[in-house]
């Protein structure tokens, strides 16, 4: 290893220092109650995150996620309202995110228009939709069962939200790392004519992928209602440049083909640590949103620096 | 036929475009009365200026298989700082005033530059990066205050409205008719000038590129740059027409850019693409805004919903015309 | 008479990897020099140090006998060095006139048609028939070895280096460019060619050097040396003449019969039959549209008539994955576009179009046998790599080769498609690649030979279906088969039987 | 019997706007620290905010960490909806309270009680009332609003509404659409310019949002339709003037971001420090603003606020004075 660092290790390092620095810095940083909403507050984001890894290995791009977080939202609050039973809504809203990944994938992966055109678009048509139910109004009062599910605890203080991250993670992990679903979502994202020619429907693939990440959308935004007890037309907007921002911080190539899981997971934790910390220490939104937006350079710059000897050069 | 073999794809996609312009403009007159009128191509035109510029910076970087997610920002911060220097120096010479905002532009988009030719950083993590930095530094450089248009030279304020000539009741004003100049003049550079197709060249397959002995860094770093430069214009101008200037400036600019480029059928992938379709992407995008407020059958709540519907669709339709036409040039190109 | 260019004790690294260790060459001006050696040898490698690409670890570039730092093309074209590369280099989305002239720095403005004209010019000089107007996304292989020739013409060089580029040309492109080449030579550029195709080293060079391991071997003036001499030094030991056909191991079964098989626009009227056992070889220049009849029989490409009889059954194949499910494998031409994944290992090129049989029921890999499979083709093939694990992209071209190879293969296929197999590889690998082929039959497979290498057509196929623009003109078996009469056949000057 | 707050007590507070970089926030917060060095706190006061896209979850989660650090108090600007009411209850419960100013919580959860600018009814009449003398009586308006979320624009406009229908004097004022502006310069410019177009025979524009109102007083001003429609609602003297002498907005109204904030510290203080129950009814003076008393809010159901008036609204006659 000629590296100064590799990526992982330089993510890892941060990590540390983080982490330490905000125990020494911020008392309250360590009590469980924070280390549970520090989770809490971007659980949504994070879930999106470990779906998004996915796609963006497989060499295309989902911008729409945010805008189906709303509209999944929003649905929910509708239907709810009108009296629809929860349980059923939540079934729709699931639906709903399957429909609108299959969508984003078929105009992918079948039609042959770029991912990032495609869910640009529907970026902006899926929160049409969701403006289009509430128009001007702010949807609250769900049924106390779900409220407390997004609320409070489900084992000790462990909300449900944070124990179905960590299973999604388990799960995600050996898809991708270990099954030939994986293998082949490698395969495409680095050359998809190869893939094709080894008989693989990389088509089929990518809209398998795109719903998966449609669903997970459909997923978080419920969560989120249950998590701030009401919706409007403007619920998770913008959530999908933090999302992407945490993938690539995570070590995933935009190229495709490149990246794992549990890049992607280290670079949640910082993120997470970080914005926690700097919270604490009553450092305002934008220096916040600066500090990533360095440390996301840095994460590619500083892993490239050369130890003096014996260069490699970038293979074919 | 015989035509459309002769045509290059460029100019392919702008007539597909062109058709499409022309749908949608046909539709919403049967729609709305009084729509087709020298009013609507005034708010247009005037509207669209802005936008033109930083589409065509879009365009530079998306041509060499890049991206600027940055520009928003950049606009936000050269139109305040670009007002708070003329609010403070009321008698700074105007040619001077648009120097600085086109000096601090390209500053921000070398900046990007250097990180994505020189440091090998994907520009997607570069930009973004740099979106939420460059909107931080205005939050910090404005402390709050906010640029006021009773603060800011009649000059300034006149300038984009200025008629410069009209057609009819179409009027050419100054802001519009200094953005058309802009893009034809980059439109003439990218198809005339020898550098320029190296742009296409480093797009359209890097390593080739280098091995073809074009510096495919210093090709990169220059299209950011122009790119910033575009931005720091667009900035003097929606200071200009806007007068108003607080840290939200610009906000959203970046993704409504690489919406008219693409719809401009400006290549994602690089290699392809004109900034005239990008210009006409953006009037595009921008004349279904306006006219779906206009429009009574749907409430301003389906605005987005519809917006994004028709985006795709002329996208759709855009790429797989030109791909059907291409298509049946190849065929004849193998013939002989 | 001081050389134009010379390596001095130049060497190159890659990592651990060592490509070139003390290399001293030199080129002087009007000779035609042809380098030969294996594949991995390190002859792209040092390409690459003569054209800036890369930096050597130590030693030193001289040019005009003055040392020089060539950092990047641009320093070298500027020395008028220029390179023609084993994997052409073109921009798709740009026209053949703006391919040609890309590299060229005089004049702000573009004056297009004076372009189009010198453009015509030179794809005429190179002996082709080009549309100067077509983007380049549509051309073949050859057509775009076309363009870079054209390239590198259109300036004034002085070193003109030329790496396998007859590897896709056919035997007519081939004798074009050989011809260009001389020509150059006589205007006094020095000419560096590197080919595996000894018998065009021998008519063409006028001085041979041998690379084995990334070390010189021996520079010699072509007349002291002879083809046997030069495959000694090269792998260091005798190899079997491979030229030699081994006798047909077809059986009395009909494997596949292909009636009227066509696609609109690209080809038509072919058919043919294949016994289980044989090896049918089709040969035809550059065009000919044979890889086009292979990807209709693979499902990539859809047919307009025609009809297919597998295994006494008809069959229609419409997708990859169906072919694949039939036993149909395709070993393509077009190393990165179709072949390998270039950024992925080894092991992972080698299983993937196999990865059903590495999976448990519930859908995860078998490392372990994925690991044994691939290191057993490793030794097989002998792919040189220290493991399986490393990006098939470090890989030089022959090995890359041997890989794909491995892919296919490895799913033990009733028919083996392979098109081009030998394209960019050494004789060494080349005859074991043939012994893999004929071995493959032998066992009862059977195989559908593509290749523009007229002895290796000869060495290969069991009988020889020429192909025509798109057009099939005879089938001839072995027995009656020469160069002469394929090449007459090929080019059109007899018509089918 | 008034409450005089006992200066000295320590308690760190954190006044929260809707985002940081707008100029009313930072007026509101000087007020606050204003009181702050009068009321002698030893404790801290921090002006904190998100950033401008990531508004809502920024002031949730920085409601969420304040109750983690134990802060005194938060004062929000509510720019979440009622998104922010499990943050705010969780807040409360670790013993922060919530004093929502300028912007509050809709449905009224989580909240100890609402500094009001103004009250939301009166905002109504007072718009109604422009409306009414800028048209004479009679004619077409078209409100311009923030976002569809805004929920004090919501509110605003609602109030409006039901102060036009109330009053048979607004009978020949018709309010022909609603459209939103998303607080920014150029699509509020633009929203306005196609309402002209939509409307031929608009004559009045009413923007209850500081960004939307000079932005439409900007279009109209450049497209030389000021003497066919006016222009008006709630904006920053500053920004207006000029706009209200050439007569494009003859008028228009706001209050005081300063004593907001000013008078939103004291009652946090008051609470934070337990010198206020919170409870209606209580009254307790606000050091130069005089006495002040918690009561039931009119317009949202079991919520408190303290009322803090009054109005003004800005003309040729006062706006440039307002504008130093
Ligand atoms: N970019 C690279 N990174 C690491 N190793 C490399 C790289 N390029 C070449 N090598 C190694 O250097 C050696 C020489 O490669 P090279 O391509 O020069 O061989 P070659 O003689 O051109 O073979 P061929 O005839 O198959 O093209 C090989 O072992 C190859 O694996
Ligand atoms: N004129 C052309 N237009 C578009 N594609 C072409 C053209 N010529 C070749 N191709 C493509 O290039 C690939 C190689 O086919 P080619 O034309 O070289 O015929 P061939 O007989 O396969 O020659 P070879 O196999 O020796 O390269 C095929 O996929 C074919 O579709
Ligand atoms: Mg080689
Ligand atoms: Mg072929």
């Amino acid at each position: 290893m000629s590296r100064l660092f590799s990526w992982e290790g330089f993510l890892f390092a941060c990590l540390a220092v983080i982490f330490t620095f905000n125990a020494v810095a911020a008392p309250d940083f360590l009590s469980i109650s924070n280390q549970i909403n520090l989770f809490q507050l971007s659980i949504e984001k994070i879930i999106l995150a470990l779906v998004m890894t996915f796609v963006i290995i497989n060499a295309e791009i989902d911008l729409s996620v945010g805008s189906m977080m709303g509209l999944s939202a929003c649905t929910f609050g509708y239907l709810v309202q009108m009296g629809t039973p929860a349980p059923l809504v939540i079934l729709i809203c699931l639906a709903i995110g399957v429909a609108g990944g299959f969508f984003n994938g078929w105009f992918t992966a079948r039609l042959g228009l770029p991912s990032l055109v495609v869910t640009l678009a529907t970026l902006i048509g899926f929160r049409g939709l969701a403006r289009v139910m509430l128009e001007d109004r702010g949807i609250g009062g769900f049924p106390d069962w779900f409220a407390a599910l997004g609320q409070r605890g489900l084992i000790g203080p462990v909300p449900f939200a944070l124990i179905a991250f960590v299973a999604l993670f388990v799960a995600l992990y050996i898809l991708l790392e270990r099954s030939g679903f994986g293998r082949k979502t490698y395969v495409i994202g680095s050359n998809r004519d190869v893939a094709d020619f080894a008989g693989i429907d990389t088509a089929r693939h990518k809209i398998i992928i795109f719903t998966m990440s449609g669903l997970a959308a459909a997923f978080a935004g419920l969560l989120y209602a249950a998590r701030v007890g009401a919706v409007r037309g403007d619920v998770a907007s913008g959530f999908e440049l933090d999302v992407i921002t945490i993938v690539l911080l995570g070590g995933v190539s935009i190229f495709g083909g490149k990246g794992t899981l549990v890049g992607t997971l280290l670079s949640i934790l910082i993120v997470l640590n970080l914005r926690n910390g700097m919270a604490l220490l009553n450092i305002t939104g934008h220096i916040q949103t600066g500090v990533i937006g360095l440390l996301l350079i840095a994460s590619v710059v500083i892993p490239r620096i050369k130890l003096p000897s014996l260069k490699p050069e970038a293979a074919a | 036929m015989g035509l459309i073999s002769r045509l290059s794809p460029a100019a392919l996609r702008i007539l597909a475009l062109l058709a499409v312009l022309a749908v949608v403009l046909i539709f919403f007159a049967t729609q709305i009365e009084g729509y087709l009128n020298g009013r609507l191509f005034n708010r247009i035109s005037s509207s669209v200026a802005i936008m033109a510029l930083i589409a065509t910076g879009q365009t530079l970087v998306i041509l060499t298989r890049n991206i600027d997610l940055s520009v928003g920002s950049v606009v936000g911060f050269t139109a305040f700082a670009t007002g708070s220097i003329i609010t403070n120096h009321p008698d700074l010479h105007p040619l001077l005033l648009l120097a600085y905002a086109a000096l601090l532009g390209t500053a921000f988009g070398a900046i990007n530059g250097a990180l994505v030719a020189y440091a090998r950083v994907p520009s997607i993590i570069v930009t973004l990066a740099t979106m939420a930095l460059y909107r931080s530094f205005l939050v910090e450089y404005s402390d709050a205050k906010s640029i006021t248009t009773n603060s800011l030279p009649s000059w300034l304020t006149d300038f984009p409205n200025l008629p410069v000539f009209s057609i009819g009741a179409m009027e050419f004003r100054a802001g519009f008719t200094a953005s058309l100049a802009v893009v034809i003049l980059v439109h003439l550079c990218l198809t005339r000038l020898r550098p320029a197709r190296a742009l296409f060249a480093v797009g359209s397959n890097p390593e080739a590129a280098d091995m073809a002995g074009i510096d495919a860094k210093r090709v990169v770093f220059a299209a950011f740059a122009l790119s910033g430069l575009m931005a720091g214009l667009a900035g003097f101008m929606f200071l200009a027409r806007f007068g108003t200037i607080t840290v939200v400036a610009g906000l959203g600019f970046e993704l409504k850019s690489v919406a008219s480029s693409v719809v401009g059928g400006v290549n994602i992938f690089g290699g392809s693409g004109s900034v005239i379709g990008a210009f006409l992407g953006a009037i595009l995008v921008d004349l279904l805004e306006t006219s779906l407020v206009r429009w009574a059958v749907v409430s301003e709540f389906w605005r987005e919903a519809v917006l994004g519907a028709l985006i795709l669709l002329a996208v759709a339709t855009d790429t797989l015309l030109s791909r059907r036409l291409a298509r049946l040039r190849a065929k004849k190109g193998d013939t002989k | 008479m001081k050389p134009v260019l010379a390596l001095r004790q130049v060497s190159k690294n890659f990592g651990m990897t060592a490509a070139l260790t003390d290399m001293t060459l030199e080129l002087f001006p009007g000779e035609v020099h042809a380098i030969v050696g294996e594949n991995g040898a390190g002859k792209s490698t040092m390409i690459k140090i003569m054209t800036g690409i890369h930096q050597p670890t130590s030693g030193t570039v001289e040019v005009d006998g003055a040392p020089v730092v060539l950092n990047g093309s641009k320093a070298a074209r500027l020395r008028g060095i220029a390179a023609i590369y084993q994997e052409p280099m073109v921009f798709p989305d740009l026209d053949v006139t703006e391919n040609i002239f890309i590299s060229a720095t005089s004049g702000l403005l573009l004056n297009r048609s004076a372009m189009r004209r010198h453009a015509r010019e030179l794809i005429a000089r190179i002996g082709m028939t080009l549309d100067v107007d077509r983007i380049a996304s549509g051309l073949s292989l050859a057509e775009q070895q076309a363009v870079e020739i054209a390239r590198a013409l259109s300036q004034d060089v002085r070193v003109l280096i030329m790496d396998e580029p007859t590897a896709s040309l056919s035997a007519h492109e081939a004798s074009e460019l050989r011809r260009i080449a001389r020509a150059l030579a006589a205007d006094g550029v020095s000419v560096v060619y590197i080919s595996h195709r000894l018998e065009e080293v021998f008519e063409l060079a006028n001085r041979v050097s041998v690379i084995r391991d990334g070390k010189h071997i021996s520079t010699k003036l072509i007349s002291e040396t002879d083809p046997q001499t030069l495959i000694a030094e090269m792998v260091g030991r005798e190899v079997g003449n491979y030229f030699t056909k081994m006798p047909s191991t077809a059986t009395a079964e009909t494997l596949l019969s292909v009636q009227g098989l066509a696609v609109d626009g690209v080809f038509e009227g072919i058919s043919f039959d294949i016994k289980r056992g044989e090896v049918l070889a089709m040969a035809g220049l550059i065009g000919a549209r044979r890889t086009d009849v292979a990807l209709a029989l693979f499902g990539m490409l859809k047919t307009s008539a025609g009809t297919v009889t597998y295994k006494g059954q008809p069959l229609k194949i419409t997708s990859s994955r169906a072919a694949i499910d039939n036993g149909i494998a395709y070993v393509s031409e077009d190393r990165r576009k179709m072949g390998l994944a270039m950024a992925l290992p080894i092991r992972w090129n080698i299983t993937l179009a196999t990865l059903q049989k590495y999976l448990s029921p519930l859908g995860l890999i078998n490392t372990g046998a994925e690991i044994t499979t691939a290191w057993s083709y490793k030794q097989k093939l002998n792919i040189r790599t220290p493991n399986t694990d490393i990006a098939v992209g470090n890989l030089s071209g022959g090995n890359q080769q041997k890989v794909m190879l491995a892919k296919w293969l490895n799913m033990a296929p009733d028919l083996l498609i392979v098109d081009e197999p030998t394209r960019g590889i050494d004789v060494g690998a080349k005859a074991e690649v043939h012994a893999l082929i004929r071995a493959f039959t032998a066992a009862g497979g059977t195989a559908l030979v593509i290749s523009s290498d007229l002895p290796e057509v000869l060495a290969l196929g069991d009988r020889i279906l020429v192909m025509r623009e798109g057009r099939q003109m005879a089938i001839i078996d072995h027995a009656d088969a020469s160069q002469e009469s394929i090449m007459a056949l090929a080019t059109g000057q007899k018509d089918a039987a | 019997d008034t409450i005089k707050l006992e200066p000295g007590k320590e308690t760190n507070m954190v006044l929260l706007p809707k985002f940081l970089g707008i100029l009313v926030f930072d007026q509101a917060n000087e007020g606050a620290q204003e009181a702050h060095k009068e009321l002698a706190n030893p404790g801290k006061l921090e002006f904190t905010g998100p950033t401008p896209e990531n508004s809502t979850a920024g002031q949730i989660e920085i409601m969420t960490t304040a109750g983690t650090q134990k802060q005194g108090a938060v004062m929000l600007s509510n720019n979440a909806g009622d998104q922010i009411v499990p943050a705010a209850e969780a807040a409360q419960a670790a013993g922060t309270k919530v004093v929502t100013w300028d912007s509050p919580i809709p449905g009224g959860k989580g909240e100890s009680v609402f500094v009001a600018q103004v009250d939301f009814g009166s905002i109504g009449t007072v718009m109604a009332d422009m409306a009414m003398d800028i048209l004479g009586g009679k004619g077409k308006m078209a409100v311009l609003s923030a976002t569809p979320d805004a929920s004090n624009q919501n509110a605003w406009i609602e109030s409006m509404k039901a102060a036009l229908a109330a009053d048979p004097k607004y009978k020949d004022i018709e309010l022909v659409d609603v459209v939103y502006g998303d607080d920014q310069a150029e699509v509020s410019y633009n929203r306005a310019l196609a309402l002209v177009d939509k409307y031929p025979d608009l004559g009045l524009i009413m923007s209850p949002t500081t960004v939307g109102i000079q932005a439409s007083a900007k279009a109209m001003q450049d497209e030389g339709l000021c003497d066919k429609v006016k222009v008006s609602g709630l904006g920053l003297p500053s920004e207006m003037v000029s706009y209200t002498m050439n007569g494009c907005a003859p008028e228009f109204a706001l209050w005081d971001f300063r004593d907001l904030g000013y008078l939103t510290y004291y009652t946090a203080y008051g609470l934070a420090t337990g010198q206020l129950k919170g409870d209606i009814g209580e009254t307790f003076t606000a050091g130069r603003m005089g006495d002040y008393t918690i009561e039931a809010d009119p317009g949202r159901e079991g919520a408190k606020r303290i009322l803090m008036g009054p109005f003004t609204v800005y003309n040729k006659d006062n706006v440039e004075a307002a504008a130093k």
